[in-house]
This record gives structure tokens, C-alpha cells and sequence, in this order.
């Protein structure tokens, strides 16, 4: 649906080398619009060839992005999977999630989640203004309508539709379905039972308040998501409660489709219960299978699991790894990400790019593994499991049914038990009909009950003539001259109700930041200052955490807090990581940044080589057998010297010092290039020393360059030792050659 | 209560149907339970539906709060905080957004109740 | 076979508790001997249940170890894989790696491998003593008989053999070996090719001192893994290089068992050769499966990927959990780790036991997934790229074989070429047969060539009677009295050449931080200070990389060296790493260590509860709606505090404090227990207050307890915020009850 | 030599094998690549054999290099370093360690040379 945005400003298009304009973006709020309503799907492209690769299972590629660290390895390739991929957001602060956001589209997330602010589902009414979020963002119109905004300027720059999302849950649902429909929001939770177990919301107000919310959200064509994956956090032993959670997903389709909600916008959360050390796969695998065969006209909402996330961000990268297998072996059509930081604190900004990587990682490393590798529906252990758990779901449901329905149900702790269905311990979640939340708020519509808008649910008086099934019938807000989900000109706009808690005043406080552009270190605040430092300290594990305080101080860190400890052995030493905040700014006016080296053109550096027959010596020195790195400078075939006319006489790897020199002299060679690509912090400087010596010694260090490559040397270390040159990661054949060259030229003149 | 995994007891009558009809069963039970909450659903509503309806017809939320707020304390809700405003609309030939400030500011309510009727 | 281990020194086993005492493991090394020879396989064991779970892919459990920091979940299990699992150490200090073993072992690791110091492979000879290596350690007689005596206590500590591994190749083979046989080496590299392609030592050299070699491993027991996979790491494509793999490993093993070894102790060295963002699981598992469908009877070590690592350790993590994808879908005898930090340097303590446990993790996950998901042998695309991989290596075999063989195929770029054979891009690995180190070097054998000695390879013109088939014949060495192979008393020991570069001189030096037990951070070696921190800035990239070396000197660290870089958005800001070396040690006389809270007997506890009738207030606060923490303290199936019969009134989720204390006054609670979990930093504190200055208010704050708990709680920051106390992660409902009755009883005084 | 992927001509002739078959003919390569090398393994010898000889017979590294730089400096190394050592055993009466440090030492070479003939 489209909706009349000629009112909106009109923003310029981001420049991928400006930061986002916070100040600009919250201009003229009042009269910008969201561009769309209603979720977006990403382009499959069932087959798609990059680089030198067929893919099966991705979609159309960004027009800006950052792929993979490996990329540059195959042509700097960013394949995108073919679903959609969640980043989940929750600084409480909007001007600084939007700064996240970018860099998390950038990395390949089309779906932004933002958690809310604690306790906001609690209060009975909607939030205005830009109050700092506790834990979660405080939903707001205009935080919505600014977060929206700069979205929209961000699926421009990255060239893809971003989902923009959050939840209609708490006891405002239907204000909640209102507002999002209103300012573009595209998905959002909404499950009235995660209101009941886990908000502890009166039973009768969640339901009869998620019927209009869902009614109104299918009107704006918002995806769903349901609750059903907070059993899994929850429970005692998440490998337990699968039964109900295949409960608690059917009950949310069934109202949801009851109220008018169409199946293709209805997702199920779904996380894979377990991890290692149990046999995460094998118990977790059957429970995906059943779920998908129960539900596969529904759509999947991959979720990661947090159940057993410690503060060790290398085990939950590890069990994620292990989810995304099952979201491959199975399917996805959303694969939400979880922070590896999630275990310990709310999301740091390069947490969200991590888990967003992770996926993207894994999903197109496993692309069309399906093909190759299938599940077995045969295999005893899998299709006895499978059974069981429908079994055992209808058996729950059919006796919740007998003991009197849903409500009691609840009344009777069926759910979220630590035992098995039917097996319980009588351990599960209470909750009362006559408790909870806005008790004894739902009031019986009278008989003249009317409501005189449109995608409205239940039963609703409307004159002859409104909204009824006739072909001439004129829509319900006609009554009242139209309703703002049909006249988007009619929707209110409330700026700040609090002068001291908002946004403009957050932003004064960083003023000075921003504007000498100082660079100071952040998580997830604007100059918060928080670093982590991750030591290894020879002490059991009480006594490294004291000393790690103590060395936090000696690094000038405040408000230390070791936020992961993890013992190698208890009496050899303890890793710890160290969280403080480091209060210095940096004028990068102060910085002496190393200039690129500059890269003369083809023509010149071929003209030069052939009138001067310029000869090379490779050779991969200081026992290192890995010549790729060397290779990639000289080879013809990878824009290598080769390509220039160098000769080049390429020695081998792990050659003595003596040898390269010897061949320098034998071939009257210009250049020497040695390099080292994993080497322990001496070997270069050794090699290089030793190279710079031994040329001095034979007498040719005047008419022989020296060139030094590796992962860890720089022009500066190299010149230090003796080389005229030095080049580290990622140096490309056109820097040496453009080196050579016009060194070569001073020379001569 | 507490009860042992009963489960090879109480499924005896799920063993002889097949996956489908297994399946179907599932949906069915499911499609029972949501019934009567639809119908609660249907025939109730709640301050924050009210607020829901008032907000489509262009009210701020404070105003919202405070026009639902009232209509509680009147024993008005049942009838629709928007039916509300809508009388006063047509009382005041204004639309409703007016209405629904000149309400919140504690105008008409006396229409409402020659209407309804009150409770205080 | 069993060595007079009478004469050895004997040393008390290890205490957990205690470090390794290095200085003493040097006393008495000239008569120290290794237990045993000879390679050991893990038990496995097909079925095993641990906790509530079944595993039918694990071996025996450890006596001593660590588990998985998510084990806590599971009541502490630490399943071990069927496999072996091998971590590299290479720090280039004995002294210093025998402690990184030791934490190695004790999270999984049983195949230790010592990488070599760089050059030692071009060393005609053997080195003697302890001088300090570079990327790697110098192998001798001394460092190996020091290092195994270490594992020797370091095995009856965790209660599992250890395989001690390193390499027989370089041009000293022979010599190798046999020192390997002599000092309980159990597991060894040794491959002519890889001496040949990627040492340049002189082929005929390589194959003749390979076949001597070979013969001596066969007779110590010693299991052999193949250099083939250093193709992965030195080919421009690694996925072309699949063909020559298959080639490689064949010649390989063919020549091993040429030359008398068993199949049984041949290992085939095998990386998945591919990375994301490569489609890699479907090209590098048709390549996993063809090569055992060929190499079935041998053993398989399945290496990780180094090929297209960068320097990101999260991005390693998730290939390496793909690599071990592929070990569980096909098969691996042993699994090889590669640390997340080998693409930037050498590996680091606490990054060999990152490796270790997440192929633990990893495997333990997929434990039996082969059960329920199987390869489609059927599958189209397997089916067709397996079968071409045998024929393309077929092929290439018969090629060279055509073109004069083995010595011809390598003189004309058969190896390492980037094509994919039969295509050929001409830019193999060439070597010459009259070229590379040690050329010229071999001699015939004349005919009366004598080696007087036991297990030797070739011609060997014994006197009759000696080392004959005839049953009667005495062993060769009875013509000397007996050779070291056959009486270890034989053996000579040497212990230090170089008065100055050895281990005492190096131990000296750090001598004052283990004799006054300070505490220094360290990566590698004892005090060498290196910290790294992890920061991000928001500028581009270069900028932020001059930017953190500033802030590096602003943290007091010297030498400090960006290690990794990640650019979150271009404009945004960029992740960095940056190491630096930190010269503070702390005494730990001079620390505070916060007491474990004491706690009282059952009996004690459930007494008091009983007279006193203790009722208690829990409930989740701040809007969360993770209650399993605050439910494992007061469920009595979890040891909760119901299990003494504190009357706990459970409030549930994100409940309000108000709520909280208006139950306490109803209920006449004695404690009000409030707990939050994973929380921004602030909710728990304003939390705390808020319920510290209600019950103030109210009037009940001296007779209520208040306890509140959460992730990031502690002791200290509860009570300035209110509380009377604090608990943290992994609180038990013993410390919580203990504290209650404590405190009461102190009141009651 | 660069050469296209020429792979779908030349398999001709592995077409019609049977996975069975195309894995035997494999085999059978290699082990044929591998003869000749056994071949020359079997019948030369290198100074790094000669040294792990010595070893075994109990020599020491050092005293190892000495004797076989010499043996090779005289042309015995074909005959066997151990072979050298052991001649000078019986000569001097006494245990291989001791011949070997004695001939390391400079002694006995000549009745080495008695018996193979010398080369300066």
C-alpha cells in the first residue's frame, strides 16, 4: 500500500563516507513519512554464479556492503543468503541505534529489530518524545518515525529493503498495532500468551486486546512473530518443553488466522533448545523436523539460542554455528541473529556485525548443502522422536481442552514445566484468570457498540451502509470523514513531552565530539568510552580476576569489571577479558596517518621495465612454506610483477639469506624480494637484518633494492631493519612494481 | 500436580492413526481451544482497544488517555470510546480530533449521558 | 614395548592446584625415560550416557579436565570425542609450552604436536640442547626427553594417554627418527614430497632418507601423517588442487608401505581446502568422500583451514566448525586443530585451548548426527564430482607416470599448479633432481655396505646368521652387543652446547616473578606482558588504526601493533585489536580476594527454617522474563532454598517493586530475594535503590532482608546500592539459604 | 606447459570402469610410480642414514657428524659408516661409542683405508 509521502522531506542520499546526520535527521519529523507499509522478502535467485562459484541458495546482492574477511580471496565476492537475516538492537538510545543499524545493513542484516525499554509493557498507553531506553529502546512515535527515517536512507545505501521491527505485546497491543501501521513498521511480535507466562498480563485483557492488534496489523501487512521461543529460554530443561512449544505455536496461528491474519504473514520463533556439551543436534533436529511438518504453510523465524549462552563469545558463536546447520538442513525464511555478547551485557555495536557475519558465514558456506546431505526421515532414533513430540503435543492440547480450555490450562501450570508432557513436576508458570496485570480492564461491548474505523475486530454496530459485505458499501471511517489508516495526512504527531530526558539533550552532552570530530572509543553510546582488554594471567581464577582490576588500573581504565573469566587450569592460569571505560579523546588532526603508496599506470611501469630489463629475485625466506602471499606479488596471472615484464627468478620457499643474495649477484637483479607470512614477532626482522648485512658485505647493497613482504610488516618496520621497503597485508603487485619503478627512476636521475 | 511420564499409557489412542490424521488432529484440537477466546474476543473490549480506535480517528495519545480514562470512570467503554466522540462530533459539527480535546478537557460529557445514561 | 624405566628419576604426580615446577623437570634428565612407545587410540565407547543424555560417538572420560563453560547447565559433563585431538604448540621455549600442554590437555587436547623452529628442516644433523626457537621450537634429544617427561605427569593427571608428535622430515630424517624411537615420540610428519615441493630439499636425498626413516617410525610404533595438505596452504586455488591431493597421499602411503609400515599407523593429513564465501561444504565434501572412498584402510587426520584464514579469529571459529561439519558427516581418527589466532601470529596459550574446545564443542554437538543425516551418495552433483575427482587424479598419476615419473612429473610443474588437472596454468612448484639443499649427497650402497644396527632399511650386507629370515638368526645389532632400539641403556644423552642460549639462562631471567609468585600477563612466555584490546572506533579504518595506537600509550602499553581491523561501516567506524605489551606485575600479597561466601550444613539450615517458620519473597524484576535463574534458587529440584522449607511466595516475571514489597508486608517475609538478568547496567542498581528506599518508606526495612541476584551482580555493588546482599553467576540456593539463616540468627543475638 | 581443461577428452577411457575398478587402476599407479624410488632407496645411502646408524649403534650427535663427514671426505660412505666403525671395534677391541669417538678423534682411519682403500 502505498501512502501520499509528497508531504515528507525529501533527504539527500547518504555518501558512504559521511556519518549519518543525526541533527538532520530529527529536522522536520513532524512531516516526514515512511515510504511503504508492509514486510519485504528478499529476491531468491535459485541460481547464481560469482566469482567462480554457482550458489543455490542465495539472493540478489547488495549494492553496498562489507563482505567477508576471506572475500578478498575470491574476488571480494559478498554472495547474500536467501533469507532474511535479523540483527536485534537495543542501545536505548535511538540517535546511537541508528549509527548500529547502517553498520549492521552494511554487513548484510535486513531486519532491525528494537528490543523496548524495560517495564514498557507494563504501562496501560503509548510513550512520546525520546527518553533514554533501560535495556531496550522506549517505543515512541517519533523514535519510530526517526529510526524509520534513517532506515529508509540506509536500504537506499545498501540497495535492499530493510524490515524495521518491534513488538505488540505488553497491555498496549491494539495503540502498539495503531502506531507501527502508522509509521511503516513491517514486523513485530505478537503472542497474547507470552503476555500471560512471561509478562504476567491479566489472561483475559492479552487475548481479547491481541485480537484487535492482530486485525490491524494484517491491515498494514506486518509480519508476525510469535513468543513461543521465550519456553526455551525459560525452562529448566529446554529439551523438555518442545511439546508445548509446538502448543504455543499452534494456538498463536489459530487465533491469528481466526482474527484475519493471512498464513504467509504469520512466522513462528523457533530456536533450536539445546547445546553442547549436550548432543545438541541429535535432540534438537527431530524437534525442528516436527515443527516444520506441523506448520509448513507458516513461515520459519530461525532464532539462535540463548538458553545456554555463557559470557564465553567463542562458545556461543560455536552453538550458533551449529542453529544455522539446522536452519540449513531444514529451512529459514528468517535467520535471526543473537549478539555473542549476549550472554554478559545488551549487544556492543561490533557484537550485532558479529553475529550478523556468523550467519552470513555459515549460510553461504552450507549454500545447497541440502542437495548433497540429507536428513534422514528413516533413520529409527529420528522418526521415533518426530512422532513422539506430535504425539505428545496433541495429548497436551486435547487435555488442556478437557480440563476446561486454555485459561484453566494456565490456571493448572501446564505450561512451561520441567517435565516432559506428559510427565510434569508441577514446576510450570501460574498465572490466574482473576490476576495479573490491568485485571478486570476488558468491559463487554454493549449492544450499540460501535467503533467508527476501519480494520476494526469484533462484533461492531456500524450503520447500514459501512463496511458491511455489499458490493456498495463505503469503508467504516467514512462515518467520520476517514481514519488515519486510510488518510495517512490524519495521523497526530507529538514531539517531546519531557524537556530533560529526550534526545536533543543526549546530544548536547556529545556536542564536542562531533564537531572537532574526536575519536573516542564506544560500544554502544557515543563516547561511552568502554574498551575490553583480554589478558592471560598465570593465577587460578579468584586471584587473576583481583589482579586484572588491579592492571585495569595501571591501563588508566575505570569502572573495571571482568566481564569473562575462563580457567585453563587452575593452577597455570586464567584468561580474563576486562571491560573499563577509557576517557581520551583523540584529534585525529594529531594523527600521522601512512600515506597509501601511490601506484603509477600500467603504460609507465611496462615502458620503464622493458627499456631497462629489470630484474627480480623472489624467494619465501625464514622457513615458511606458505609462498601464496609471495606468489600473488609476482605471478602474471594475479596482477603480479610478471604482468610489467619483470623477470622474475622466484626461488622457492624457506630459502637461506646466502642463496637469495648469491642469485641477486648471478643475475645483476634490481630488486630482492623476500618475504614471511606467519612468523613469530622476530623472524622478519631477523631475515630482513640479515639480508641488509649480507648485501652490504658482497657490496651490492647499492644497486639492489630490498623488499620485504609480510602479514605483519610495515613500510615503517622494514626501513627500520634495513629494507628500502616494506609491504604488509592485502599489498597488491602494482604497489611493489610502482615501488621498484620509480625508485629505479630517482636513481637514475 | 506431579505426574511420571505416562506417555506410552495415554497414547495408545494416537498409535494406529497415520501422520496426516495425526497431524490433523493437532490443528483441529488447536482450532478448539482458540474458539471461545475468539468469542471473548469478539463480544469484549478493553481501554486500550478504545484508545486504539480513538487514535485511528486522529486523537494524540494524551488525549486518547484521557477521553478512555473517562469513559471507564462513566461506565462508557461498552459502548466505544469512539461512539463517544462520534456524538460529540456530530453534537459539536466538529471532527475528531476537536471533539476529543474539547472531551478530554471535560466538555460534553452531558451529551454522553442523556445518551447512555450515567453511573455516578 | 616396554623400556627399563627403572633407572629413570621417579616424579610425585601433579597437583591440580600446584604449578608445573620446571626447574625440576631438568634435574635428572640424562637418566629420565619415556613410559613407553608408540601411538595410543582414545577407548570409544559406542554408548555412553552422561547427565540425561546418550552419546554414541565418545571416548572415556578424563579423570581431571574442564569442561565447557555451558557444562554448568548439564551437572558439569565434559564428554570427550571418539577421535584424538591434536592442538600445535610452537611458542619456541620448552619451558613455556610444557605449561600451555598442560591446560591444553585438561580441556581435551591428547596429540600434542611441536611445530619446528624456523631452518631446522635444512639442518644436516641434529641440534643438542635448548636454544630458543623461532615460529616453532629447536627439536633435541633434550627438549624432547624434557617435554615428555612433562606429559608423562601431565597424562596421569588428567587420566588419558598423551601422543607427543613432531616432524621427521628436513634433511636429517633418518637421525630424526630415530631420536624420535629413542625418546617415546609417539606420532611424526614424514613425507618426501613435502620435503621436495616445499623445502627444496633435493628430491633423490628426500626419497632415499624417507625409506630409513619410515623403517625406524614402523619399528618404534610411531603413527605417520602425510604433507599433502600443505598443498591447501600453498595453492593459488586451493579447490584445483584436489586431484594432485588424492596423488600425493597415494605416493605416500604406497612408499610407507613399501618400506614395511603398516597400514594401521599411516595417516593421510586432509583439509576441507575451502572457506566461505565460497559455496564450501559442496566442494569441499565430494572431495572429503572421494578420498575415503580411496584411502578407506588408512587412518584420516583431519586437519583445519589455514588457507583463507585472516586475522579475524571469529571468522576462523565459524570455518573451523564447518571443517568439523565435515569430519562428523564423513570420518576423522584424529582432529587437528588450527588456533583462531594462526592467521596473525603464533598461536598464543589461551588460543590453543580456544581450538581444543571448540572441536570439542563442535563435536560433541554433532555427536551421532551421522545417524539422522546422511550423505546422498545419490545426490547429482556428489555423485558426478566424486567420481571426477578420482579420474582426474587417475589421470595425473598416469600422466606422470608417461612422462618418466615422479622425479620427471616434478621437474615439469606437476605439483601445486593452479589448474585443476589436466588443465595446467604452468605455474606448479618446479624442482630440480640436480637442485635443492643436500644435492648431491646420496651414495650407492657398495657391495659390502654393513649397517650393524636393528630396523634398518635396504641393501645390508649382514653375515650370515644375523637378521635373517631364518628363525635361528640373531637380531643385526647382536654384532655390536646391541643397539639403542634394542637396549635403551645405549642411549647417549647431551645436554646443553650453548652456555648462553639454553633454558636455565632464560629461566634466570624470570626467576624473580616465580620465586615472589607475581603476576604478569602473558601470551606465550613467562612475563612477556602482552595484552590485547579490543576497541571500537568510529572513523575509517586508517584512521582508526593510528587512532588506537594512541590509545594504546594512553593505556601504558609499549610496542604496540593493530592485529586486527575490521571496518564496521566506512564512515562509522572501525573494530580494532591492539596489542601491546603491559610491564606491570602484580603481588598478589597486595590483593583483596572476595571470600566464597561460607555456608552452613543442611541440618543447620533446615533447623532454623523449621523454628522460625521462614518465609521468603522471590520475584524476577526490571522486565525480565528469565526467570531460570532466580528459579534454580528457590525450586527445591535444583537445591533451591524450598528444599530446607523456606515458604517461598514466587512472584514471577517483571514484576514491580512496588508489588514485591507490598507481598513481603503481607506475607510477613523475613527476606525479599529480586533478581535480573542479562541487563543494561543500570536497570540492576535502580532496581536495588528503588527497593532499599520503598521498604524504608513502608517501614519494613529492618526486618527484611534483601538479597538481590543477577549475572552481573555482585556482593560489593548490592550492598552500596541498598541491599544486605548480592549474589552473581552461578550462585547456588545453599549460599542464598546460608546467608538468610546466618543473618537471622545474628539479629535474633 | 599451459593446457586448457581437456578433462571430457581425455577420460575416455576411465568411462566405462566401475567405481571398483577406477580405485584398483588408481592404486595400481601408484604403486608404480613408487617402485623406481624404493628401488634407488634400497641401493644408496645418505650421511643422514649413515648418522642414524651410528646412533643406533650408540653414538652421540656430534661425534655422529664427525666420523661421517670424514667417511664421506674419504669415499667410505658407500660401505657404511656403521660398517667403518665396526671394523675399528674389533680392531681396538672395544665398544662403538668408544671406536667412534677415537675415529671422530682422528685414529684408525688408516685401517679403514687398509681395507677399502683411500681416495687423497
Amino acid at each position: 500500500m502505498t501512502t501520499d509521502a509528497d508531504r515528507a522531506p525529501v533527504d539527500p542520499p547518504l555518501k558512504p563516507s559521511e556519518k549519518l546526520d543525526v541533527g538532520a535527521l530529527l529536522e522536520g519529523l513532524e512531516r516526514y513519512r515512511p515510504r511503504r507499509r508492509g514486510w519485504v522478502w528478499r529476491t531468491r535467485l535459485p541460481e547464481q554464479r560469482m566469482y567462480e562459484f554457482t550458489y543455490h541458495e542465495t539472493s540478489a546482492p547488495l549494492e553496498r556492503g562489507i563482505p567477508l574477511p576471506a572475500a578478498h580471496y575470491f574476488g571480494g565476492i559478498d554472495p547474500q543468503p536467501d533469507c532474511v537475516v535479523t540483527t536485534e538492537i537495543a542501545s536505548g538510545r535511538p540517535e546511537d541505534d541508528v549509527r548500529r543499524m547502517r553498520m549492521a545493513a552494511w554487513h548484510g542484516a535486513d531486519h532491525i529489530m528494537v528490543i523496548r525499554t524495560a517495564g514498557q509493557s507494563h504501562i496501560d498507553g503509548l510513550l512520546e518524545g525520546t527518553p533514554e531506553g533501560v535495556g531496550g529502546i522506549a517505543i515512541t512515535r517519533k523514535q519510530l518515525r526517526f529510526t524509520r527515517r534513517a532506515l529508509d536512507l540506509i536500504e537506499d545505501e545498501v540497495g535492499r529493503p530493510i524490515n524495521f521491527h518491534s513488538y505488540v505485546s505488553g497491555v498496549a497491543g491494539p495503540e502498539m498495532a495503531v502506531l507501527f501501521a502508522e509509521e511503516g513498521v513491517n514486523g513485530a511480535h505478537q503472542d497474547p500468551q507470552y503476555n500471560v507466562l512471561y509478562r504476567n498480563i491479566n489472561m483475559y485483557r492479552s487475548f481479547v486486546d491481541a485480537a484487535v492488534a492482530k486485525r490491524v496489523m494484517a491491515a498494514a501487512d506486518i509480519l508476525q512473530i510469535d513468543g513461543a521461543h521465550n519456553a526455551n529460554a525459560t525452562a529448566v530443561r529446554a529439551w523438555k518443553v518442545m511439546p508445548e512449544l509446538l502448543v504455543q505455536h499452534a494456538i498463536n496461528c489459530a487465533y491469528s488466522e481466526a482474527v484475519g491474519m493471512p498464513k504467509e504473514r504469520i512466522a513462528l520463533s523457533t530456536v533450536p533448545p539445546d547445546a553442547a556439551p549436550a548432543p545438541c543436534m541429535r535432540m534438537d533436529l527431530p524437534y525442528a523436523i516436527a515443527l516444520r511438518d506441523l506448520f509448513g504453510q507458516y513461515k520459519m523465524r530461525a532464532q539462535q539460542n540463548t538458553r545456554y549462552m555463557d559470557s564465553d563469545a567463542r562458545e556461543a558463536t560455536v552453538s550458533h554455528v551449529m542453529n544455522l546447520l539446522i536452519s540449513r538442513l531444514t529451512s529459514a525464511d528468517i535467520q535471526s541473529t543473537i549478539t555473542p555478547d549476549e550472554g554478559r551485557n545488551v549487544p556492543w555495536h561490533y557484537n550485532n556485525v558479529a553475529a550478523v557475519e556468523t550467519a552470513k558465514q555459515a549460510l553461504i558456506g552450507m549454500d545447497g548443502l541440502r542437495e548433497m546431505v540429507r536428513v534422514d526421515r528413516e533413520s529409527p532414533e529420528l522418526k521415533a522422536r518426530v512422532r513422539e513430540l506430535k504425539e505428545r503435543a496433541v495429548l497436551f492440547i486435547e487435555a488442556m481442552i478437557a480440563d476446561g480450555g486454555y485459561f484453566a490450562g494456565v490456571e493448572d501450570a501446564y505450561f512451561v514445566d520441567s517435565g516432559e508432557y506428559p510427565e510434569t513436576h508441577d514446576d510450570g508458570i501460574v498465572r490466574h484468570s482473576d490476576g495479573g496485570v490491568a485485571v478486570g480492564t476488558i468491559v463487554p461491548r454493549a449492544d450499540d457498540y460501535l467503533a467508527p474505523v476501519c480494520h476494526h475486530f469484533g462484533m461492531n454496530n456500524l450503520p447500514a451502509g459501512y463496511g458491511g459485505s455489499d458490493a456498495g458499501d463505503q469503508a467504516p471511517c467514512a462515518l467520520i470523514g476517514g481514519c488515519t489508516l486510510c488518510d495517512d495526512a490524519r495521523i497526530p504527531y507529538i514531539d517531546e513531552l519531557d524537556p530533560s530526558d529526550n534526545v536533543e539533550v543526549r546530544l548536547a552532552g556529545t556536542a564536542e565530539l562531533r564537531e572537532r570530530g574526536l575519536i573516542k572509543p564506544e560500544v554502544e553510546w557515543t563516547g561511552d568510552g568502554v574498551v575490553v582488554v583480554t589478558m592471560f594471567l598465570p593465577a587460578a581464577a579468584d586471584v587473576a580476576e583481583a589482579a586484572a582490576l588491579e592492571l585495569g588500573k595501571a591501563m588508566n581504565l575505570t569502572e573495571c569489571e571482568v566481564i569473562h573469566k575462563r580457567v585453563m587450569h587452575p593452577a597455570e592460569g586464567t584468561l580474563c577479558e576486562l571491560k573499563g571505560r577509557l576517557d581520551v579523546a583523540i584529534d585525529p588532526a594529531t594523527l600521522v596517518i601512512p600515506e597509501p603508496p601511490e601506484v603509477l599506470s600500467d603504460e609507465e611501469i611496462r615502458e620503464f621495465v622493458h627499456d631497462r630489463k629489470v630484474k627480480v629475485i623472489a624467494a619465501t625466506v625464514g622457513s615458511d612454506e606458505h609462498s601464496v602471499g609471495m606468489r600473488e606479488i609476482i605471478d602474471i596471472k594475479h596482477g603480479g610483477l610478471e604482468k610489467w615484464g619483470f623477470e622474475v627468478e622466484y626461488l622457492g620457499t624457506s630459502v637461506p639469506i646466502e642463496k637469495v643474495v648469491d642469485a641477486a649477484i648471478e643475475h645483476a637483479a634490481s630488486a630482492v624480494l623476500i618475504s614471511t607470512i606467519i612468523t613469530h614477532g622476530e623472524v622478519h626482522r631477523i631475515m630482513m637484518q640479515k639480508l641488509a648485512d649480507l648485501a652490504e658485505e658482497k657490496g651490492v647493497r647499492d644497486r639492489l633494492l630490498l623488499v620485504a613482504g609480510g602479514t605483519q610488516v610495515t613500510g615503517e618496520l622494514a626501513r627500520s631493519w634495513g629494507m628500502d621497503a616494506g609491504f604488509g597485508r592485502k599489498t597488491k603487485g602494482l604497489d611493489v612494481a610502482s615501488f621498484i619503478v620509480e625508485r629505479m627512476r630517482e636513481r637514475v636521475i | 500436580m506431579v505426574r511420571p511420564d505416562t506417555y506410552l499409557e495415554v497414547r495408545e489412542h494416537l498409535a494406529g492413526l497415520s501422520e496426516a490424521e495425526l497431524e490433523a488432529r493437532f490443528w483441529e484440537a488447536a482450532r478448539r481451544v482458540v474458539e471461545p477466546l475468539i468469542e471473548i474476543a469478539r463480544t469484549h473490549t478493553s481501554p486500550s482497544i478504545e484508545r486504539s480506535v480513538l487514535m485511528r480517528m486522529g486523537v494524540d495519545s494524551p488525549t486518547c488517555m484521557s477521553v478512555v480514562a473517562e469513559c471507564e470512570k462513566r461506565a462508557l467503554l461498552g459502548h466505544g470510546a469512539g461512539h463517544v466522540v462520534l456524538v460529540l462530533m456530530r453534537h459539536w459539527d466538529c471532527d475528531a480530533p476537536e471533539a476529543a480535546r474539547r472531551l478530554a478537557a471535560g466538555e460534553g460529557w452531558e451529551v454522553a449521558e442523556a445518551k447512555w445514561g450515567g453511573v455516578r
